[in-house]
């Protein structure tokens, strides 16, 4: 088993998929020849030629308008929006109808369509390269959101999200993409939507997380066991929809809880996270969930970067607050 | 050379009937008498349709609704150039092409009164439900139409629009997509002069609508939209060039919007009676039945039958539409996804143990 | 003192404040010689010119755009989307230049800019015409959102906003437009942006609210007085920034709470107010707060709007759950 | 008439110094030999920050750059016809023209090494910072010229764009508003033939850009973008019809990106060497040095002494830019809102009592 990078767990992912379906095609800006900016795409072009991998002009509007279309007439686009920064110009798209067209239809059409994002901080790129949007799609109703926290998550989540017979919004961490390497079958495998996993058991306190804050989290957890207590891990994997079930059994376990993410604190899907303990689990809590988010701010250029993205410190820093409580 | 001349433009103009039915043999698309009679008939039931609709509203019986008043014309004939294998993507302004395509109008009351119901288009009619949010079926239709040239179906694709959608950033992202991919897909824009209640000079600088499709490499052409034979020749000159891979077209068809933009506007707040009056002048389905007249294709007995079974048809659609049981709540939330996720599923059932419950008792 | 709706409050905020400032114009769709589709700028039109009061080609996104520049040059104008459902197209001007420019320019360039939007449901309005997407606007950094309750409410917040250094928006409940008319001062008043006010002093439990949704929930409070108990209403008016000190107060007082709101639940306010109870006020919590809100689907037409939409059933249902938790 | 033409349109290419530097006096824009000199300066200024720029990025001491090699005239010619008092708003690959309006070295230096502080544009120059979302500075270049017009300021904007921003709604709706209200811009495209990876054939079936112009009612003009007296003119005449009240020009410049996209691009993945070799023979700076020379405007020393200037100018500006003390933490939060929120004040505070603090430390 080869050990790989998430791009190219993607890679392989997107080409496997093309062989297999061939009602599966990829349409964005540099997807191309180029392969990609991040080199996703690499190598499709040449091996399915320009009709199944399309480079298209400078319109995120229109990729997304594009590739419902194609959804609707029975194709399996996998559309890609170059940074996450632009994908503003789709959400008219994404929620007036990627995410309605099934529904306002009584099921005469849906729109089996994935949208690919290169997302959040931690590569010091420019400026509008580095948000973390997702609050936008979770709330959209209709619309589904997968995060991978790693290679092997990548390829077996991305198989499962082009498969999907509804859109689903696919959030790339662009600090994972090529800084860990994992074992990732060659073979097909499929990681079901909507099933989060513990990635660490433990008993005093629950962290749930995705993406790319999966490592300052984990490093937390690592740090505090040395100082005795034991964090279970959770990696969300979908935040659209949510694993409820497993989040809430974990907190009744632990009765505390952490969830760390990019982006900004208000309205985070942290807050939805916390609203849920809340219903399902109060009476189970010996301390307030902490949160450990991005600022109510805009995302900062490389040079304050780092004081903006959450790092181990202050998930321990959180973590003893609440423990402490 | 310093300065030299690197492209230039002409935009025509096409008109085969004018304003006294008088016909340009030279432009006549080729349709047989059954065919140009076809013609009248879907514009007198659009006409009959929308009548009916309008009081239908006045009296309670439908919500907010946009009459076609004027512009059968533009609907139909474009419409009726398409194959039942092409796709047609509407506006909230087409139920005149809609018919011409097999939607029942059960279907089209149905929608104007609330019910989603009426969006789930009939199996093998290749329609796109009526999109509001103006201009954003246009790259939709796109994606439809490069899909199907993907798959190499021989389909081709109409998107509809007004001339406000041009404004719009989805009419320009749409149209320079299908322009680069030389997608099968014709756009026809109902040209009425107004958006609400902004006029055409608001809309654009543009002398005419058709000089857009310039911007993207393809062609546009100027058609009177009130005159059924000029906007079925362009449509079907254009649809052919799309099944033959010769790409996009534009067509602006000038018309006008007789009535208020909807039930819910007052068109005299605006503009002037004066400038209506103009416009009823140019009647479409008066224009036809002129040169039908001449050719010996209608007469007062022809014409009551054609308006008795358009009565007929529109009667039966309402009182369908107004026999249908009320949708079952629970419809809100089993058509979000292909399954229900555990919390919509929470959602409904909670819902159901509250109103939906005491609803389904009453 | 005159008895005025909604509409007829707000547009004498902005006859008064053109007045007053000649930066302030208006700009959007039939907002001219049509006085808007629901007549809020009625007769200004003719009051100011056709400068000053702007209809605008069918243009979301540059609606918002060019008002952004207009606010950057040093103008105030007052935007107008004609319904909450295409303001979509708009978010990309919105989260990548209303919101911060200011803080991109290090405070060179700000963005004095009002964006007024008629949102929600509860009129029976066509496809579209019937969201409640506050959220997108709350969770973008360096944007304010504004939501009166009542004609009184909307002068003196719109006034508020309009002379606010940074972008607004402005988010005006259709359902209650014209459903209430209620006293409204010729004279001048502000009504600072950031402050809630308490609508009904209680004991009990706080009951915690916005926009047209006041009015059932303040039906539900009503309807507890007569079985005995006492709740306490919130009229939030500003949603971002929240006034997070009035909600812990509160609570701290009542111990319980109920968020209502009509967009979806995921990620909705009502997530990051409970989630902003469990960080500053859990101890105090005798249950869940519950939520009553909009579903996690799409709006739907009429004919189900009022199955969506929550009522003082459902929010009386919710105070009981809480209650007898 | 049935089939008449309704409109007709022609687009221009204008060219004043041909690629061996010879002129055409009559299309010689007046400009005197100091103003000559200057034009040559800037553009020196503009290779010589440019290859700077990209040497710091190799040695890490610059974030991602993009070059404006090949492009120089483009950006210093129309710049160059602004007034102080216009405004002018720039794509990320203007520096060129940023320089010519005052912005200094270093705070250009500052943006790429990833600090805000160089989008703190000084007091007194009316330019808005870089945009990178593209052609989303469009409309609100759009809306500072509407605001202009309605203040009754002599001021007219310049908003620059890329060939790739022409496919953007943000260029259409912005373009369209600016033809209807006849506003007083002048839309700079910088068609430099590539969009990152996608040649101008895939971003549109058009062409030229200029002929987009039409779309919305005025005029555009193609002109030789490696021509920096072409495009002076081309500027100033723009400019001028602007502030007569005259409305929007779209001038496209065509030129050619000699560099790879940014420093983390490279180009020889998608494009040939011989095409770049071939533009590189157009070079803008060796086309106007050519002309002086002719004229008697340039000679070795006076090269050498232009050459020391700029170099000395662009090292200042890299000391300058390295020895500013690093951001403070708090500037994170400081300029979110005109004042600090309840919210954001807690949060700052919490901060500052984490990393903030350690960072002070450190
Ligand atoms: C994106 C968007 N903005 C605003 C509206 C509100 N609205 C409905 S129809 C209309 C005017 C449309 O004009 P046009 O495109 O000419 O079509 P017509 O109504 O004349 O058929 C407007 C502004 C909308 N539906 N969608
Ligand atoms: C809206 C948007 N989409 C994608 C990008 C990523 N991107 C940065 S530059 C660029 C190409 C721009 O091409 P062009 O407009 O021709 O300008 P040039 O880079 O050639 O100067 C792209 C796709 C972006 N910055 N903004
Ligand atoms: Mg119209
Ligand atoms: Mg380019």
């Amino acid at each position: 088993m080869a050990k790989l990078t998430m791009v190219e767990a993607i890679n392989l992912a997107l080409k496997q998929e093309m062989e297999k379906d061939d009602r599966v095609l990829i349409l964005g800006e540099d997807v191309g020849r180029n392969g990609g900016v991040f080199r996703v795409t690499q190598g499709l072009w040449d091996a399915f030629g320009e009709t199944r991998v399309m480079d298209t002009p400078l319109s995120e509007s229109a990729i997304v308008g594009v590739a419902v279309g194609m959804a609707v007439y029975g194709l399996r686009p996998v559309a890609e929006i170059q940074f996450e920064g632009f994908v503003y110009a789709a959400m008219e798209q994404l929620a007036d109808h990627a995410g309605r067209i099934r529904t306002r239809s009584r099921g005469r059409y849906h729109c089996p369509l994935v949208v690919r994002i290169p997302y959040g901080g931690g590569i010091g790129a420019p400026e509008h390269h580095s948000d973390s949007n997702e609050t936008y799609f979770v709330h959209t109703p209709g619309l589904k959101v997968v995060v991978p926290s790693s290679p092997y998550e990548a390829k077996g989540l991305l198989i499962a999200a082009i498969r999907d017979p509804d859109p689903v919004i696919f959030m790339e961490p662009k600090k994972i993409y090529r800084s860990l390497k994992e074992e990732v079958p060659e073979a097909e495998y499929v990681i079901p939507l909507g099933e989060s996993r513990v990635v660490l058991e433990g008993t005093d306190i629950t962290l749930i997380t995705w993406g790319a804050m999966l490592q300052p989290t984990l490093q937390a957890a690592m740090l505090m066991e040395k100082s005795g207590a034991s964090a279970e891990v959770l990696d969300l994997r979908t935040l659209s929809p949510l694993d409820t079930n497993a989040i809430i059994e974990s907190v009744k376990k632990t009765h505390r809880a952490v969830v760390v993410h990019e982006a900004p604190a208000t309205c985070g899907v942290g807050a939805e996270i916390i609203a849920r303990i809340n219903e399902h689990a109060l009476i189970h809590l010996e301390a307030p969930v902490a949160r450990v988010t991005g600022f109510d701010t805009v995302m900062p250029l490389p040079k304050l970067e780092k004081y903006y993205l959450p790092n181990s410190e202050r998930v321990v820093e959180a973590i003893n607050r609440v423990i402490h409580f | 050379m310093p300065k030299k001349l690197v492209e230039t433009f002409r935009v025509e103009w096409l008109q085969v009937l004018d304003e006294d039915g008088k016909c340009d043999e030279a432009l006549r698309p080729s349709l047989d008498d059954d065919q140009i009679k076809r013609l009248f008939e879907w514009m007198v039931l659009a006409r009959t349709f929308d009548e009916k609709a309008f009081k239908l509203q006045r009296e309670g019986r439908l919500g907010t609704y946009a009459s076609i008043l004027g512009q059968e014309a533009g609907q139909v004939g474009s419409a009726f150039a398409l194959r039942p294998t092409d796709w047609m993507f509407p506006t909230f302004r087409e139920p005149g092409a809609s018919f011409v395509r097999g939607l029942p109008v059960r279907m089209v009351l149905q929608y104007w009164a609330g019910d989603e119901r009426g969006s789930q288009i009939p199996e093998g009619l290749n329609d796109f439900p009526i999109t509001i949010p103006v201009g954003t079926q246009i790259p939709i239709a796109v994606g439809a139409a490069l899909a199907a040239k993907a798959k190499g179906d021989d389909v081709a694709v109409m998107a509809f629009m007004g001339d406000g959608a041009t404004s719009k950033g989805d009419f320009h992202e749409g149209l320079n997509f299908a322009g680069v991919f030389a997608a099968p897909v014709v756009f026809v824009c109902q040209n009425n002069q107004w958006a609400i209640s902004v006029p055409l000079r608001r809309q654009t600088a543009a002398k005419t609508l058709a000089q857009k499709a310039f911007a993207y490499g393809f062609s546009g052409v100027q058609v009177d939209g009130n005159d059924v034979l000029a906007v079925y020749r362009a449509a079907h000159e254009a649809l052919h060039r799309a099944r033959e891979g010769k790409g996009p077209t534009l067509i602006e068809c000038v018309t006008y919007r007789l009535g208020d933009h909807t039930t819910a506007d007052d068109a005299s707040r605006y503009r002037s009676q004066g400038e209506v009056e103009e416009w009823k002048k140019r009647d479409p389905i008066e224009r036809l039945k002129k040169y039908m007249d001449k050719h010996g294709l209608w007469n007062k007995s022809y014409d009551h039958a054609v308006h008795g079974e358009a009565k007929e048809k529109v009667e039966q659609g309402v009182s369908e539409q107004e026999s249908l049981p009320p949708p079952d709540p629970r419809d809100l939330f089993r058509f979000t996804f292909h399954e229900l996720t555990a919390e919509l599923n929470d959602q409904m059932e909670r819902f159901v143990g509250t109103d939906g419950q005491r609803d389904a008792r009453e």
